[in-house]
């Protein structure tokens, strides 16, 4: 039996550790941007799909077809990104004869459609964010919509986009007046004044439900994440268990993202995406039909091994998950090769140093090495820093000593962002949403600039003095004689 | 500021404070400067041209001025030597000679740059301090020097 | 709050990060021989010692005292070895002002003793292994004490030592020829023909319990862990749960572990090490007054962080431990610079290339780096590899998995050991006991010399005849103009 | 056993057999070998002498005995020299000449190791296919030679 991974970087990485662990031989797909790299260097096979641009690699599906074809691949896995909730590559493979690792197509297709996600789960009573259906035909229809489903409101035109037309209603009484502006906004930017009004959940915090399903019908969920750290709507921190999510409300959501997932007779490893406002009160977002970056967290918290199952799944195997308990907190951190300090500018090229950290409740996902290149060509994720602890507060401590021992040079890196999170009060108290890392990075509140310390100074000014002497155990240079080595003196540095 | 010593141990002066620091160099390459009080930093240094050095201590990342001082200083200007009004061009720092710009007999105006030093990876252009001739050149582009090394002699052209 | 590590290598590394999570300051201490090692890195603050020898260094009660002096230290943590479980060193931390974490200085010695500690035992009702208090005056004796404990029996000569006069009774009939034959050959070989009988624990494993005591009183046992492969009585892996151990025998086991440290008013974390029967009896072998090598699989097996919790301790705290819940299993191996083919010869020298595994499961202890010189004033473990997964099996496979990533070169390591293990029957069934492992190096049938693949061939030629290109991204080699490298061709090799 | 190719690209025969091997340099120096069929084994090769060379695959240590031929390849006697029975040594890889143990004019025994060559690391002597008086000595001990870089020549002395 051999699975061939359909992905790179560290997801591929962890794929294949897992195929190792059940005794399932590999295939690695390569682009010429990473015939070097981690995930090839770790498969039994590799081949090559083609020039390093994703549409002529790891995003063609023919190319991807014939090198399953090539090495007699049985499985293939998407891992995240690429062509993972592409409905039609799943047919693809399934109708070469291959075992595509996920849910079937027919459940990919379904809710990675935004109309049809919704309309499903409004059939299997899993609360979608209260909405009109068709444009209001006067302002009393805001208000009945407001009386039925709670203010704020947000009003907004059903040509429009991009936040033009959008209109906040605090109250009925502000609903007419509302109504007649945003309408005549919007006929005057699209020359349509359609509006409707939908529900404004305010401070939202976005948390997630895994769940694994089984072609038996079993459909088990594993708890929830919490990724309201965000950047530009791309996470960035993810924890398990939620901060805010206590064990009723824990229970209801579970229970919806397995009516979700039922809903599509889902059969593999998934993701029901929730937007949980302050109330308690929760709504569908989306489902995401593949392993997610940050399933790492539910599987130290919840002791189950994700990628594992879902290869068994592929593999008509049982569920080997049972009745999972949580225990302790989970932190994980997205190391991108970006400058946090630069609006999160992409860093490609080589990496000089990397050293990882290492001990108790300490995880390195990690798709590269010392020595290698980080290719412009994709997704700039270097790797994921999962930490492990008794309690939330632990889980922060741990995480800041596992930072202190985190070094990368040669490209920039989100690490400062994490350094300054792990020493933020609301971090720590857990008091954040959705929009609250771009608000604090805006704010400027969060990266200071950092502060050179009288140490420094001296470490800068020995290393270019000469440094040390050569490690104990190791024999002395050949050069000798240098006058300025045997009474090195450099003054007036400053 | 002021550091006296040798690879190893060094004596550190700022401010009129006084730190005595013994430094090793780690597998991984970082140094280990250890403080005669116990307290110790662990981290890398590379210059980064400008006068610039960026220091990765418990991998964060800090940058640090050490300005134009050491910059000029990698080559410095000895006591007079052989004739009167001659300057003698020495490298300050053990490093690798990039570019040599003038040859024997050319002019040179004071400020310009005489040759390009590489010192702890930092290419460094080394400038004339007074204007002259060069009467000696006993450097070539490539070559590797110690720290006192004498790299070019300018002849006052007045002197 | 400082604290001094009085220990190096890997557990002075785990001490050190316990501390960071913990806000504690740190002091390392080094001899001449680790002035660059990841021990004396890590720590804010670091105290030369004085030469290699240990007794100068690691050993020196004096030195350790003005080096706490020195620095203002309040804690000292000894780890394990060097002067761990030496009451003289504890009470001279205490005497000097110094907090000792770990036990009392009196039960470290009351459980030094074997007299002491076996007395004690015996008060508290933990079994001890049944044995004469004084020599048989006759063969009736040897009978007598059969019928009460059970055959087989050993005889053992009361001025012997070293297996000489040792002879196995395996029933009532043989006891009387037994003595005789005993006694004279005691006689014959010390000049005292005097015996005494001792059950005979026959394939033993070594089961040990870790205790956690709080000087409230409280002590809580965490579950047990299998240390039967050892090396001539040296552990060499380690398993948290026993897999010979349920949940009856396991509530038994605790119980007498919690008597054996009640009865020394235990405070920190210990160990009650007990020699178990294939039939289920146990019997006390000793207690260790200190954090041991193995601990992380109890770590991960049941969720708790022993060194945080024996340093909270030290410091006062409430105990934090709770009623910890097994999960899992896990499996730790020590790696030791040491040469399994040759005799487990010690191989110091100097690391060349270290890579280590990660992913999923996978905790590296380790206090060495790339590039660092192992000591030979020292013991020459390098650190420990940790595995953790949902049941033996998959833990076994992560093992396996987690090898084949290790990669340690420049000194000889244990790790084709381990490799043989992962692949080896009866450890996969679980069947083994205390002298295992020496039968199966002794026998042969364990370390099988590698075996040559083809694939070797190709790699040792194409790597002497030049290998690859030049990297993707790098710049090419500036040596040039070789005639051998522009049309190479090496025929012939063989 | 036959390999042919240039770095990157080797092809490889033995027993008949032919197999293709793309050979790419990771970043930790492991080699990956890339066969034609998509089979890979990445891993290090270490010349430890006496013609073992050392292959850590998969993190395990095997030895690999190129044995003689390879030993003997690395000086190759190569096609009539100068005059009639003369035997020229050559380097069949780059490396460098630790030793020289004859001088010109010196008569040589067939087998006499007549120098030491280091290539990867490994110490080869190199002995004399066949008697005769050394007649040039191209190199010298510290020297670094080109692969194909003639080394000695040994004159029959019978021819």
């Amino acid at each position: 039996m051999k699975l061939l991974v359909a992905n790179r970087g560290e997801i591929a990485v962890r794929i294949l550790r897992a195929c190792r662990e059940l005794g399932v031989g590999t295939v690695a797909v390569f682009s010429d941007a990473d015939r070097s790299a981690p995930h090839v260097a770790m498969a039994d096979e590799a081949v090559r799909l083609g020039p390093a641009p994703a549409r002529e690699s790891y995003l063609s599906v023919e190319r991807l077809l014939a090198a399953a074809r090539a090495t007699g691949a049985r499985l293939v896995h998407p891992g995240y990104g690429f062509l993972a909730e592409n409905a039609a590559f799943a047919r693809a493979c399934v109708e070469a004869g291959l075992i595509f690792v996920g849910p079937d197509p027919a459940a990919i297709e379904a809710m990675g459609s935004k109309t049809e996600s919704r309309r499903r789960m409004h059939e299997a009573g899993v609360p979608v964010v209260p909405g009109m259906m068709k444009p209001a035909a006067a302002a009393r229809e805001i208000a009945e919509f407001g009386a039925k489903h709670g203010y704020p409101l947000l009003l907004k035109a059903s040509a429009g986009g991009g936040g033009k037309g959008m209109r906040r209603v605090e109250s009925a009484a502000e609903a007419s007046a509302a109504f007649e502006r945003a309408s005549a906004e919007a006929a005057a930017s699209f020359g349509d004044g359609a509006v409707y009004a939908e529900k404004l959940v305010e401070r939202p915090r976005h948390v997630e439900v895994q769940v694994v399903g089984h072609p038996s019908g079993e459909i088990v969920a594993v708890g929830e994440r919490e990724c309201s750290i965000q950047r530009r709507h791309q996470k960035v921190v993810e924890e398990c268990p939620s901060p805010v999510v206590g064990p009723a409300l824990r229970e209801r959501i579970c229970a919806a993202a397995v009516r979700a997932a039922e809903s599509v007779a889902y059969t593999s490893c998934g993701t029901v995406e929730l937007l949980l406002a302050p109330d308690g009160s929760f709504y569908f977002l989306e489902m995401n039909t593949r392993l997610q970056v940050e399933h790492p967290v539910t599987e130290e918290v919840w002791g189950v091994d994700l990628c594992r199952e879902m290869i068994r799944i592929a593999l008509g195997e049982p569920l080997t998950i049972g009745r999972p308990a949580m225990r302790g907190h989970a932190i994980e951190c997205r190391i991108y090769a970006e400058n946090p300090s630069r609006g999160f500018a992409p860093s490609p090229g080589a990496i000089a140093a990397l050293r990882l950290p290492a001990g108790p409740g300490v995880r390195n996902d990690v798709g590269v090495e010392a020595g290698g290149i980080v290719p412009i060509d994709y997704d700039p994720m270097l790797g994921k820093l999962i930490v492990h602890a008794g309690e939330r507060s632990a889980a922060i401590a741990r995480l800041s000593r596992a930072l202190s021992e985190y070094e990368i040079t040669g490209v920039d890196s989100t690490l400062p962002l994490f350094r300054a999170l792990v020493a933020d009060g609301e971090f720590l108290r857990g008091e954040f949403d959705v929009q609250w890392l771009d608000r604090r990075l805006a704010e400027g509140t969060l990266l200071a600039p950092p502060r050179v310390r009288e140490e420094d100074v001296v470490l800068a000014a020995v290393a270019l003095a000469g440094g040390a002497a050569v490690p104990a155990g190791q024999n002395p240079p050949s050069s000798n004689g240098s006058p300025w080595r045997q009474a090195g003196r450099l003054e007036a540095l400053r | 500021m002021r550091l006296e010593g040798e690879p190893g141990a060094w004596r550190f002066t700022r401010d009129g404070l006084t730190r005595d620091v013994s430094v090793a160099k780690l597998p991984d390459g970082r140094l280990s400067l250890l403080f005669a009080d116990g307290r110790q930093v662990c981290g890398r240094a590379r210059a980064t041209g400008m006068g610039q050095v960026e220091v990765v201590v418990a991998g964060e990342v800090r940058t640090v001025a050490l300005a134009d001082p050491l910059h000029d200083r990698l080559s410095h200007s000895a006591a007079p030597g052989a004739g009167s009004g001659d300057e003698e061009v020495r490298a300050l720092m053990p490093g690798r000679v990039v570019e040599v710009r003038v040859a024997e007999g050319d002019r040179v105006a004071s400020g310009q740059v005489v040759l390009v030093l590489e010192a702890m990876k930092m290419q460094n252009e080394i400038r004339a301090s007074a204007g002259g001739v060069v009467a000696r050149c006993a450097v070539a582009a490539g070559q590797a020097v110690d720290g006192g090394a004498l790299m070019l002699v300018v002849r006052d052209s007045n002197g």
